[in-house]
This record gives C-alpha cells, sequence and structure tokens, in this order.
C-alpha cells in the first residue's frame, strides 16, 4: 500500500475523494464499464474467500481489457467498454454494506455491483441494491433465502446455493455405497454452520434412514482452540463425521484432530473445504471426502476455458485456483455475456440497470467450472453442476490431489425452480434427474 | 435540661486490634457549639464518621433528632439533617466554586428535576449569597482546582451548609491552614453560621482555636472520651493534659 | 419556562430547520449516510448522557440491538409500518430491557461497569446469534415503513433522514435539557466526586441507573433508526465492536455538546466510508490512526472547541488522589 | 470417565487461556490499561514464529530447534514493539481515564491488525512441525497431543515464573510497590517510568508467547488477533484485574466451564464464557482477587 503515508490526515482524504469523484464522476459515461466488487480483504475470510476472489477480478479485468480472453469471450473489456473496477473491503458487518453499496451506486456511479461472500451481507444488500434499482451479482454467499423468501428484478446470484453442497455430499456417500451408521457433526455456531448442519442432516434422512446423530458440536465462529471438541468427537467416535468448517477455522481443526487420529476413527466430510488444500498440503489427512461448492479446482470438468482459466491464475498467483476465485470467474463471465448483449440489444450504447437484468435473466453461460444455467429464483439464481472427491496426497507435485472424482448434475442437486431447497430434500429430491 | 440534637450511647468501634470508639457516651443540646478534640487515632473521626454514617458501629446506638439513625447511609442520614465537612474537602475539583455551591443546593432537593435548570438566576444568586456569606464571592468563577487550600475548606463548609442542616460536623476546619489565616477563616465561619440555627460538632487540634470557639469540649483519648466539660475544665485537666494537649502540641508541630 | 429551556428549544428547533433544508440538496448517498450518523450518533448521545456522571458502556450494543430487534418484529410479526411508532417500539423495548440490569449496573464504575455492559451485550449477541426463528447471524429483512398511513416510497432517503433529524433532533433537545437540570449537574458532579454528592444527600446509584436507562431509550430509537433505513438487522448490532464505536464517537465529541455528538459521528461516518474506498486494504489503519490522533489532540472532544468554557482540566494527579478519596 | 476427559480439556484449554491473559493482567496491574491490542501482539507473536520457524528450517536446523525459535520470536516481538509503543504511543496518554485507554488500544489494535496484513500479506503460514514433537499419549479411546500437555507445563512455568519474579526478586517487589501504587513508589524514588517499560515490555512477551504456542497449532492468518481478546479479557475480569492467582483461577473456571458446555450441552458453549464472567461479577464486583482499596477520607 503505497498510499498509506496519506492516512494521517482524514481530512484530506475526504476532500482528496470529494475532488476525486466530482473529476471521475460524469467523464467516463460512455466508453468505460465501472463495477463495484465487494469481498473480505480482512477478517477470517479474507485470506480463504475475499482476497482470491478479488485477485480473480483484477485478473479477469486485465484480460478482458486486453482481449485476451478466448472466445466468446475475446471481445476488449465488456463489448468495447474499459472495464473500470473499485474493490472494496466487505468486512465491519452488514449496515457498512448496504451504506458501501449505496455510495458505490451513487457517489461512485457504478454500472453493477459484484460481490459479497457472507450471507448475512447478501441478505442486506439485495433489497437496498432492488430498491435503487441498481444491477446487483451476488457471487458466493450460500443461503437460498435470499430468492427463497422475495423476488427480485435486479438482483442475481450466479453460483448454486448451499443446500447442493450437502446434498452432494450425502449422495457421493450413497453412490459409493458407504455405510453410514451414526453422524457426529461439527459446525461453526452461526447461521452457515447451523444451515449447512440441517442440509446435511435432512439429506441424510432420506439417503440413510436409519443413521443417528450423536454429536453435534457448534464452536463458536473463529474459536481456534477444537482441543475439547475433538476429545468430543474421540469419546463417541461416528462412522462419519461431517463439517461446514472454512478457512483458518477448519485448517486449525485439522491440525488439530489429525495428529489425535480423528480422520482415522471416523470418515471425515467436508462441504466446503478445496480452499485450506494449497496451504495444508500433506498435513491433510488422505481420504477426506470433500466438496468445492462446485466442480472448482482440482475438480474442475475438463474444458479448453478451464484450461486457460487454471493455467492464467496459476502463473499469476503461483497457486491453482479455488471455489472463491471459480465463483468470481463464473460472474464476472455471466456479467461479460449480459453486458454484451444488453449493449448489443440497446444499439451498441451502454446499457442500464433494466437492460443488464434482462439481459441476465434466463441465460445460461460456459464457465471454468462448467455451465451455469440462471433458472431457478424465477431466472435470477444459478444452477450449476458440482464435483466431491477425495483428498490423497501427491509427494511428486508436493500437493494434495482429489481421486474418485464424482460430479453431479445441476438437476441432481439442486432444487427445482418450484421449490424451497428445505422442501425439497425432505421431498425426497422430487424431480431430481441424476 | 433542653432537648438533644444528638446522643450517642455506649458506641463500640474497633479496626481489628485498634479500638477507635469504647463505650462512647455524649448528649449535645440543640444550638451548642462542642469541639471534638485528642491526639490522631484517638477516636475524633472516627467518632464523625459513625454520626454521619460512614461507619456503622459494632455496638450502642445514635440518636439525631430523637431518630437512631444506626445503619442509615451517610445520604438518608444528610436528608434528616446531618451536614459535614471534611478534613480534605471533597470538591468536584473541575468546576467553578459556583457550580459546587449548585451541586449543593441541587443535592439538597433530593429527587432533583429532569428539566428545571440548575443555574437559573434564583439559584444561582442564592447560592451566590452563601457565597458571600463565607467572603468567597469573588471566588465563584474560578476552578476549585486553582483555589488555594483555606479557600478550598471554606468552600467544602458553604456547601455542607447549602441543605440548612440543624447538626454540623466539621473535621479540622482550619487543619492545613496558616497560622495567620486560622482565626479569620474560624471568624468567617462562626460569622457565617451565625444566623442559622445549627448546632456544631467540630474536630479541632489546635487550643487556641478550642478555646476561643467552643462552648463545650469533649477530649478522646484511645477511643474512650476522658472529659467532656466547658473549655477551661477540659484545658486543666490532668489527664488531657497527659494524653491529648501536650502530645496533640507536639503532633502539630 | 425558563430563559435557559426556551434558549435550547430555539437553537435546536433551528438547527433541525436547517438540517432539513440541507436534505434537501444532498445526493441520496449523503442522505444515507447522513441518516446512519444521525442513527448511531443517538445512540452515543446515550454513552455521553453515561460518561457526565463518569461511567461508560461498552455495551450500548446491546440496547442498540433490542431496539431495532424490537422494531423489526413489531413491524414483521405486528404489521405496525408507521416509522414513529417502530421508532418508540425500539426505544420502549430497550429501556424494559435494560431495566432489570439499571440496579446491578449503578453498583459498578469504571472499568467494571464497561466490562460487565460489555458481557451483557455479547450474551444478547450469542442469543440472536442461535436464535434460527430471527435468521440466526444472517438477521432478517424488513419493508419499508410508512409515515402516518402514507407510503414514502420514491422519496424514502429523504423521508427517513427527516424522520432521522426530527425525532433525533427533539431527543438531542430533551437530553440538552436533561443536561442543564438540576439532576444533569447532579450527574457531573458524581463524575467528579461521588462522595461528597452522597454527603450532599443525593443518590449516585438512583442517578446512574436513570442515565443508563435514558441513554438505553436513545439507543434503541437508534437501533430502530438504523434498522429502518437499512430494512436489514443481524446480531451484529449487539457486538462489541459496534459498542466499542459507539464510545469512540462519544470519546470524539466529548461531553460538552450535544450537537458535538452529531458532529462526531458524521465525520467518523464519512472518514470510514471513505477510506474504505480508498484504502479497501488499510482502512482499518486508517480509522486506527484517525482515532489516537482525535484523543491525543482533543482530549476533552470536539465539543471542546466550542462549548467548554473553562481552562484545561485538573492535573491527573489530582483527579487519580480524588478517585482514591471517593473509593 | 467424562469427568476426567472435562478435566483434562478443560485444563489444557485453561493453560492455552491463561498463557495468554498473563500478560494482559500484569499489564493491567502495572500501567492501569486493560489493552485490546493485547490479541494483536499474540497475532504478531505467531506470524514471527512463523518467520522464525521458516528461517530455521531453511538453516536446516531439527524440528526441535523450533521451540527456540517460538522463544526468540516472542523476545524479538517485545524487543522491538514494546518500547515503540510504549515510549511512543502509551506515554502520551498516562493518567488519562482507564476507559480511555481502553480505546487507545482498540485503535492500536486497528492498526496492528492491518499492519500484520502488510508485512505478512494473507495467505496463511503452518509452523505444525512442532505440533508433533511431544508425540500423542494414548488415553482409553481418546488420544492426546504431546505437545497439549507441554502447554500446560509452559503455564504452570510461566505462573510461578512471574509469581516468583514479582515476590522474591527485588525488581519484582518494586513491580509489585507500583502496582500497589505508582505516587507513593515514585515518592520512594522508584523510577516508575522505567518500571512501566518493563512490565508493558514483558507482558508483549507473554502475549507473543502465547501466540508462539499457538501457531503450530492452527493456520497463521489475518483474524486470529480477534478471537483472543474478548475471551482473556473475560479470565482477567473473573480473576480480578491486575491479579497472577486471579488469572490462573480465572482461566480454570472458563476452561473448565467450556470443557463442561462442549461435553454435555454443546449448544451453549458460546455463551458458557460471559455466563461465568458475569456470575462471578454479579457476587464479586471486582473480581475474585482483587483487593478493595481502603476507603479514606
Amino acid at each position: 500500500m503505497k498510499r498509506t503515508w496519506r492516512i494521517p490526515k482524514p481530512g484530506a482524504i475526504a476532500i482528496a475523494a470529494a475532488i476525486g469523484l466530482a473529476a471521475h464522476a460524469p467523464a467516463q459515461a460512455q466508453e468505460t464499464f465501472r463495477i463495484g466488487v465487494v469481498s473480505f480483504l480482512s477478517g477470517q475470510a479474507a485470506e480463504s474467500f475475499g482476497i482470491p476472489a478479488v485477485n480473480a477480478a483484477k485478473l479477469l479485468v486485465e484480460t478482458f481489457n486486453a482481449g485476451q480472453a478466448p472466445a466468446p469471450y475475446d471481445k476488449k473489456g465488456f463489448g468495447g467498454m474499459t472495464i473500470e473496477a473499485i474493490y472494496v473491503d466487505e468486512a465491519g458487518g452488514a449496515t457498512k454494506q448496504v451504506q458501501e453499496l449505496k455510495n458505490l451506486y451513487d457517489r461512485e456511479k457504478v454500472d453493477a455491483v459484484l460481490g459479497y461472500v457472507s450471507s448475512g451481507d447478501c441478505l442486506a444488500v439485495a433489497p437496498a441494491a432492488e430498491e435503487m434499482k441498481r444491477f446487483l451479482i451476488l457471487f458466493d454467499c450460500g443461503t437460498p433465502r435470499i430468492f427463497e423468501e422475495r423476488s427480485y428484478e435486479y438482483v442475481f446470484r450466479t453460483a448454486s446455493h448451499a443446500a447442493m453442497d450437502n446434498v452432494s455430499l450425502g449422495r457421493y456417500l450413497k453412490a459409493n455405497n458407504i455405510p453410514v451408521e451414526t453422524i457426529n457433526y461439527i459446525n461453526q455456531d452461526y447461521a452457515w454452520g447451523h444451515d449447512s448442519q440441517k442440509d446435511f442432516e435432512l439429506t441424510m434422512k432420506q439417503l440413510y434412514p436409519e443413521a443417528k446423530t450423536q454429536q453435534d458440536l457448534r464452536p463458536k465462529f473463529g474459536a481456534g482452540q477444537y482441543g475439547t471438541e475433538i476429545s468430543a468427537l474421540l469419546s463417541r467416535p461416528a462412522t462419519i463425521t461431517h463439517s461446514s468448517l472454512w478457512g483458518g477455522d477448519l485448517q486449525a481443526f485439522i491440525l488439530q484432530a489429525a495428529p489425535r487420529g480423528v480422520m482415522k476413527r471416523s470418515q471425515l466430510v467436508l462441504s466446503a473445504a478445496d480452499h485450506v488444500l494449497p496451504g495444508l498440503g500433506d498435513k491433510m489427512p488422505d481420504g477426506v471426502i470433500l466438496g468445492a461448492r462446485g466442480a472448482y479446482g482440482l475438480m474442475s470438468p475438463e474444458s479448453p476455458l478451464n484450461d486457460w482459466w487454471f493455467s492464467l491464475y496459476e502463473k499469476r498467483y503461483d497457486v491453482y485456483p479455488v471455489q472463491a476465485a471459480y465463483r468470481m470467474a463464473q460472474a464476472m463471465l455471466g456479467l461479460k455475456q449480459a453486458a454484451e448483449k444488453a449493449m448489443a440489444d440497446n444499439g451498441g450504447r451502454k446499457p442500464n440497470s433494466e437492460q443488464l437484468a434482462a439481459a441476465l435473466k434466463g441465460s445460461q453461460w460456459q464457465s471454468p467450472g462448467g455451465l451455469i444455467r440462471m433458472v431457478n429464483g424465477n431466472g435470477h439464481q444459478a444452477i450449476q453442476e458440482t464435483a466431491i472427491g477425495r483428498t490423497k496426497y501427491n509427494p511428486e507435485k508436493k500437493r494434495v490431489d482429489l481421486v474418485d472424482i464424482m460430479r453431479f448434475p445441476a438437476e441432481c442437486v439442486n432444487p427445482p425452480p418450484d421449490m424451497k431447497s428445505e422442501d425439497w430434500i425432505n421431498s425426497g429430491f422430487k424431480g431430481a434427474k441424476c | 435540661m433542653s432537648e438533644l440534637a444528638l446522643s450517642a450511647r455506649g458506641l463500640m468501634k474497633s479496626f481489628g486490634a485498634v479500638v477507635a470508639a469504647r463505650d462512647v457516651n455524649i448528649e449535645i443540646p440543640v444550638g451548642q457549639r462542642v469541639s471534638l478534640i485528642g491526639s490522631n487515632g484517638a477516636g475524633k473521626t472516627t467518632f464523625v464518621n459513625m454520626v454521619t454514617g460512614y461507619l456503622r458501629p459494632d455496638a450502642g446506638t445514635i440518636h439525631f433528632d430523637g431518630r437512631d439513625i444506626v445503619g442509615l447511609g451517610p445520604r438518608r442520614i444528610t436528608r434528616l439533617g446531618v451536614a459535614r465537612s471534611f478534613q480534605i474537602p471533597q470538591l468536584a475539583l473541575d468546576m467553578t466554586a459556583l457550580d459546587n455551591m449548585l451541586v449543593a443546593a441541587a443535592c439538597a432537593e433530593g429527587e432533583p428535576s429532569f428539566w428545571q435548570p440548575a443555574r437559573s438566576p434564583a439559584r444561582r444568586s442564592r447560592a451566590m449569597a452563601l457565597l458571600e456569606r463565607f467572603a468567597l464571592a469573588e471566588h465563584a468563577q474560578r476552578r476549585v482546582a486553582e483555589l488555594p487550600g483555606g479557600v478550598r475548606k471554606l468552600l467544602d463548609i458553604a456547601m455542607a451548609l447549602t441543605g440548612r442542616p440543624k447538626l454540623l460536623l466539621l473535621d479540622e476546619p482550619t487543619s492545613g491552614v496558616s497560622v495567620q489565616e486560622k482565626f479569620p477563616m474560624m471568624d468567617t465561619i462562626v460569622g457565617a453560621l451565625a444566623g442559622e440555627s445549627v448546632t456544631v460538632l467540630f474536630v479541632e487540634h489546635d487550643m487556641e482555636i478550642v478555646t476561643r470557639y467552643a462552648d463545650r469540649v469533649v477530649a478522646f483519648y484511645s477511643g474512650e472520651i476522658i472529659a467532656d466539660d466547658p473549655p477551661e475544665a477540659v484545658l486543666a485537666d490532668e489527664q488531657v493534659r497527659r494524653y491529648v494537649t501536650g502530645d496533640a502540641v507536639r503532633a502539630e508541630a | 419556562m425558563h430563559a435557559t429551556t426556551v434558549r435550547t428549544v430555539l437553537a435546536g428547533g433551528l438547527v433541525v430547520a436547517l438540517l432539513l433544508a440541507a436534505g434537501l440538496a444532498m445526493p441520496d448517498w449523503l442522505l444515507f449516510l447522513a441518516t446512519m450518523a444521525i442513527s448511531h450518533g443517538v445512540v452515543s448521545l446515550g454513552v455521553v448522557v453515561m460518561m457526565r456522571a463518569g461511567v461508560v458502556s461498552f455495551g450500548q450494543g446491546f440496547v442498540f440491538a433490542a431496539g431495532g430487534y424490537a422494531a423489526a418484529l413489531v413491524a414483521n410479526q405486528w404489521g405496525v409500518g408507521d416509522a414513529l411508532l417502530l421508532l418508540l417500539a425500539g426505544g420502549v423495548a430497550a429501556v424494559v430491557l435494560s431495566l432489570p440490569f439499571a440496579p446491578l449496573l449503578a453498583r459498578y464504575r469504571g472499568i467494571f461497569f464497561a466490562m460487565l455492559t460489555l458481557a451483557i451485550s455479547m450474551v444478547l449477541y450469542g442469543i440472536l446469534l442461535k436464535s434460527v426463528a430471527l435468521g440466526g447471524s444472517d438477521g432478517f429483512n424488513v419493508g419499508r415503513p410508512t409515515l402516518f398511513g402514507a407510503s414514502i416510497d420514491g422519496r424514502a432517503n429523504f423521508v427517513l433522514y427527516g424522520i432521522a433529524v426530527v425525532v433525533v433532533g427533539l431527543l438531542a433537545i430533551a437530553t440538552r435539557i436533561y443536561g442543564d437540570s438540576v439532576r444533569g449537574l447532579v450527574s457531573l458532579a458524581i463524575r467528579e466526586n461521588e462522595l461528597r454528592v452522597e454527603y450532599l444527600g443525593a443518590s449516585v446509584r438512583r442517578a446512574i441507573a436513570a442515565n443508563y436507562l435514558i441513554a438505553a431509550f436513545l439507543g434503541g430509537v437508534g437501533g430502530a433508526l438504523t434498522l429502518l433505513a437499512l430494512g436489514h438487522i443481524d446480531p451484529m448490532f449487539s457486538y462489541w465492536t459496534t459498542s466499542g464505536e459507539f464510545v469512540f464517537v462519544a470519546i470524539l465529541a466529548g461531553h460538552h455538546s450535544v450537537l458535538a455528538v452529531f458532529v462526531a459521528s458524521f465525520i467518523v461516518e464519512v472518514v470510514r466510508s471513505f477510506s474504505n474506498l480508498y484504502f479497501p486494504s488499510t482502512w482499518q489503519l486508517a480509522m486506527g490512526v484517525f482515532l489516537l490522533v482525535v484523543i491525543r489532540f482533543l482530549p476533552r472532544g470536539l465539543g471542546s472547541l466550542w462549548a467548554d468554557r473553562r481552562p484545561r482540566a485538573a492535573p491527573a494527579v489530582e483527579a487519580v488522589a480524588m478517585k482514591e478519596a471517593v473509593r | 470417565m467424562l469427568a476426567l476427559t472435562i478435566l483434562i480439556d478443560g485444563v489444557v484449554y485453561a493453560s492455552w487461556l491463561f498463557i495468554v491473559a498473563l500478560g494482559l493482567t500484569l499489564v493491567f496491574g502495572v500501567l492501569k490499561i486493560l489493552n485490546i491490542a493485547h490479541g494483536s501482539f499474540y497475532a504478531v507473536g505467531a506470524y514471527a514464529t512463523a518467520s522464525f520457524v521458516g528461517w530455521f528450517g531453511a538453516l536446516g536446523l531439527a524440528p526441535e530447534w523450533s521451540l527456540l525459535a517460538m522463544v526468540l520470536a516472542a523476545i524479538a516481538v517485545a524487543a522491538l514493539l514494546a518500547p515503540l509503543v510504549e515510549r511512543g504511543l502509551l506515554r502520551a496518554f498516562y493518567g488519562r481515564d482507564e476507559v480511555l485507554l481502553v480505546l487507545v488500544t482498540y485503535a492500536l489494535f486497528l492498526i496492528l491488525e492491518d499492519v500484520t496484513k502488510l508485512i505478512w500479506g494473507a495467505t496463511p503460514y503452518y509452523v505444525s512441525d512442532p505440533y508433533m514433537l511431544f508425540g500423542t499419549v494414548e488415553f482409553g479411546l481418546l488420544s492426546y497431543v504431546g505437545y497439549d500437555f507441554m502447554l500446560v507445563a509452559m503455564a504452570i512455568v510461566c505462573g510461578i515464573g512471574v509469581w516468583w519474579g514479582l515476590n522474591r526478586t527485588r525488581t519484582g517487589k518494586i513491580v509489585l510497590a507500583v502496582i500497589h501504587s505508582d505516587e507513593i513508589a515514585s515518592s520512594m524514588g522508584v523510577n516508575v517510568s522505567r518500571i512501566y517499560r518493563f512490565a508493558f515490555m514483558f507482558g508483549i512477551f507473554l502475549a507473543a508467547l502465547a501466540g508462539a504456542l499457538t501457531a503450530p497449532m492452527v493456520s497463521v492468518q489475518p483474524g486470529l488477533s480477534v478471537g483472543v481478546i474478548v475471551v482473556s479479557f473475560a479470565v482477567v475480569i473473573i480473576g480480578g484485574l491486575g491479579s497472577i492467582e486471579g488469572a490462573a483461577i480465572g482461566a480454570l473456571i472458563v476452561g473448565l466451564a467450556r470443557a463442561l458446555a462442549v461435553h454435555t450441552w454443546p449448544a451453549a458453549e458460546l455463551f458458557s464464557i460471559y455466563v461465568a464472567m458475569a456470575a462471578v461479577l454479579v457476587f464479586r464486583p471486582e473480581g475474585l482477587f482483587q483487593r478493595l482499596q481502603a476507603r479514606k477520607i
């Protein structure tokens, strides 16, 4: 951060800022397309989701503007318009996010906002954008509630919600007919953990009606110390242990659980864990079953588009892209396609929020992680295929590979448009195509 | 014998091994001006603290206005009409002298109002009047932190008097005041009290002060009353000479 | 009515009128920012009310959340839409929830008061986090309120700003009147010398409890106001960092001026908003430095720039000595 | 059996808590500052350990040496940061209101959050080799990592060390005098500001050491600091601010309460700490080991 030296004069910042926006606000009306990208740049979620996502966004903005992305994404910028991105930290709570969202639209005059990892933030900003009638893409957050509780005109989510993650986990166990008599749970004590635990439990009720829940542990978010929980897991080992832990918490849990043999006594199944593999390396025990919230990273499908993306990202950041990066990529690609379609419909002129929304609604596009289709939530909620695999350390490459990968088509693990995910699971996955 | 302002019977108080009050009995008729003397640790201030509810006696009764006040806290006792000043003046250092007086007036109201302005002209003039009686008018607008010790002492007493107490206890009003200042100061205090029908009990080390201003002197020694008579008699008393004044004078020097 | 009171009311009314006028000229983002500054400022105003009696609450998030959730539930469960009713509900709920704690907390001072209030707010945070019915940590959304039965859509930003200015303006005026009142002066004296206040016949605990409840009402209204403007609520309302910001604004403002609280609140919102945008990955650093600069160079707060006529505070030693005497 | 498990888990967690809280309570005792940034120094300690262990590894030293690396890291953090913060920042605020000082350290916390990010970036560091140095201990169904018991030992060493240092050494006695009343101490010719510097540096050392000892069990990355702040506050408040034995008891109470919750009623884990804290404060307003100052008028 070269600019930190300016900080001691907050007044100056405000003034400089004021001048700055006075200068640019009207100027780039036509030839540039401004996007606001919001994700965690500080706090627990920065390392695992926020920063990979922002890195992906930066990389793609460059590549798009240089017109170096493969067809059909090879037009410069968005249909010739140079992309200009503003990055905002998602840390600080929903209040701050709504405020920043309004600032982005009104003060920074952005044409679209992509972002939000936290479900709480998504729930908060969605109505705000809708009310302002401004175009918003939620790229990552998990809760199904967003489009199940109400419908939106201007808000989209370009990735499947969290129900898919746990349904596919259950299906993987069933498909590999892994016997399950008892289940232990360890999930963070906040909505993500609660919902994941519930989704998996309901799924298992359908697939393994006789399986019994034993321990249902709820360590607090950011606990860091799992000694006590691990003892609890060991004192009543279950056939499988389910967890939706992520980021630092998951890494700490694995570092502390592996030496104590949790993974030896019980099959560990993780709903969203691929992002910890590059870091953990050989500290990740073999045979752990995990998902990536999509067909991402080492489980991404073979395709020229994916090869391009995988190597592009790996070259730039010398670590391969994982879920957050993929999810940002599919959001950016979806926006690019929508923007260019809307532009065409608009006679080559820059589209407004309505036109962008119209273009994205119900559309579908190829992404590194597979085909994205905006079919749920009345054309506003994407469904996508996903994959589950098993960890196996690869000494030559010095990285954790994923083996026994099994793919699940979108309709197999996502609820149909007319059903809430929870009802769908309870209905025994009515109409699921596997 | 006229009605009693204060009567203490069989007061006992000890801190661990130290006995601060052993069977203390005092009866003080309304309007009298009594001085408590005794060397440091003799039990004077302990007595004051028991009367004002700061300390609870281990045994004995304290009647004020014919009512037993043992077990009541300082606030309740103050509300009954007992006020005190402090050896170290207890003031709001960061406020002006006038504001301190207004605080005293505000507290005297019991359940202070949430909306009546504390600095209304009426209140100010009442406070100023009292300040003038203590010759403090010139300091009214100065912050207490900047005022000299003697002035703080007077202010401390003026605040105590604001609530129109029936009984006023002064804890060493002239301690830490220079020899030249002490008589003018006592004159000011006595002058200020003149108007009020208030019984005064003051702890004092200085025998000249005692002889000049007290109607009656009560001498303490290691928690016991060893003499209780008009000044001359007490100061003539053998024990007092041995245990109090002699030591006292040296202790003070 | 007393002269001072009249003066306060007139001055307050003038400020409110000016702010309303200014609102007409503000862009939406500024309107929203100002609304936030006001709705957070009124919570800090509560902290200031407590500060005047020498105690600081690190748990105002408790009443902030109480007010917010109360208003949200009243709106969603009972379908009450009127903004003013919801604000009232928020304030009342916060007071009711604080009532049991008031006598307990009145026994504590300094760091212990701060930490106990913090503990209370964190327990509420935990409860909210776990209450699935309330959306857990994700919280839930509330639709736009109405005003006197009329929909406010379209001009929502301005109307909400207006409501904030008027309602909080009234509360601020009331607070100022309280500050100048007999009881207000007693509070100030408690901050300086508790013991003497008791010896003058006033109840310190009752005074502190009263301030705590007043602060609770202000905080509750602030929470409800934030909810209305935001349309969303979640347990972060009760998190300790939220409470920390209220204290920060209170310290920044100092306890000499009511207006200063809102100026401070506004400055903080602006600094946060711009540093967040212009230094996305070092905005915490910016806030921290800003905080330090303020505490260092405005020891008695912004308000001391205009409202505090008196010279510097007594030297620390003296203050300490007094505190000792008070114990 | 369950009771024993709860006891062990509780004690292990308590030991970790104690090491974290010890420095906090010491700094408060001497400087009267409730240091929110204590959590940040803990985090910096963890990061420094990551770097040091990395360098030791680069030098080809055996994993055993990483223990030394931890201590060195903690020392380095204390030696570099403490004077900077104490001289450059805190000194300006001595004598100011306790609560204001809390806010100062809150600002410091915000700053250090970003500074650590600027220095070490956001990618996680792993220093898990030391974690396996002490092998594992089979225990019925359970197996524990020897490192956990090493933590218990460390906690005892730190506790006894500090207690001995305070009560049996000259400097310690002076520190105690300052804890009792810095005015009296200075009037007796004690160089109080030197004691402040010393105590603060030692407090930071303990915070950094706690971070160093934790680093092997976690992935070192942003957000490490927040987790420990409130919990270590709870410990010292329960024990009584500025009291060593209090911190120990507070840590045990919190540790056991949490272990009990996790094993018998997992849903209540979140509250266990605050409930313990509130409960203690209601009955002992000043904490368990806080000597009440004698009132004098």
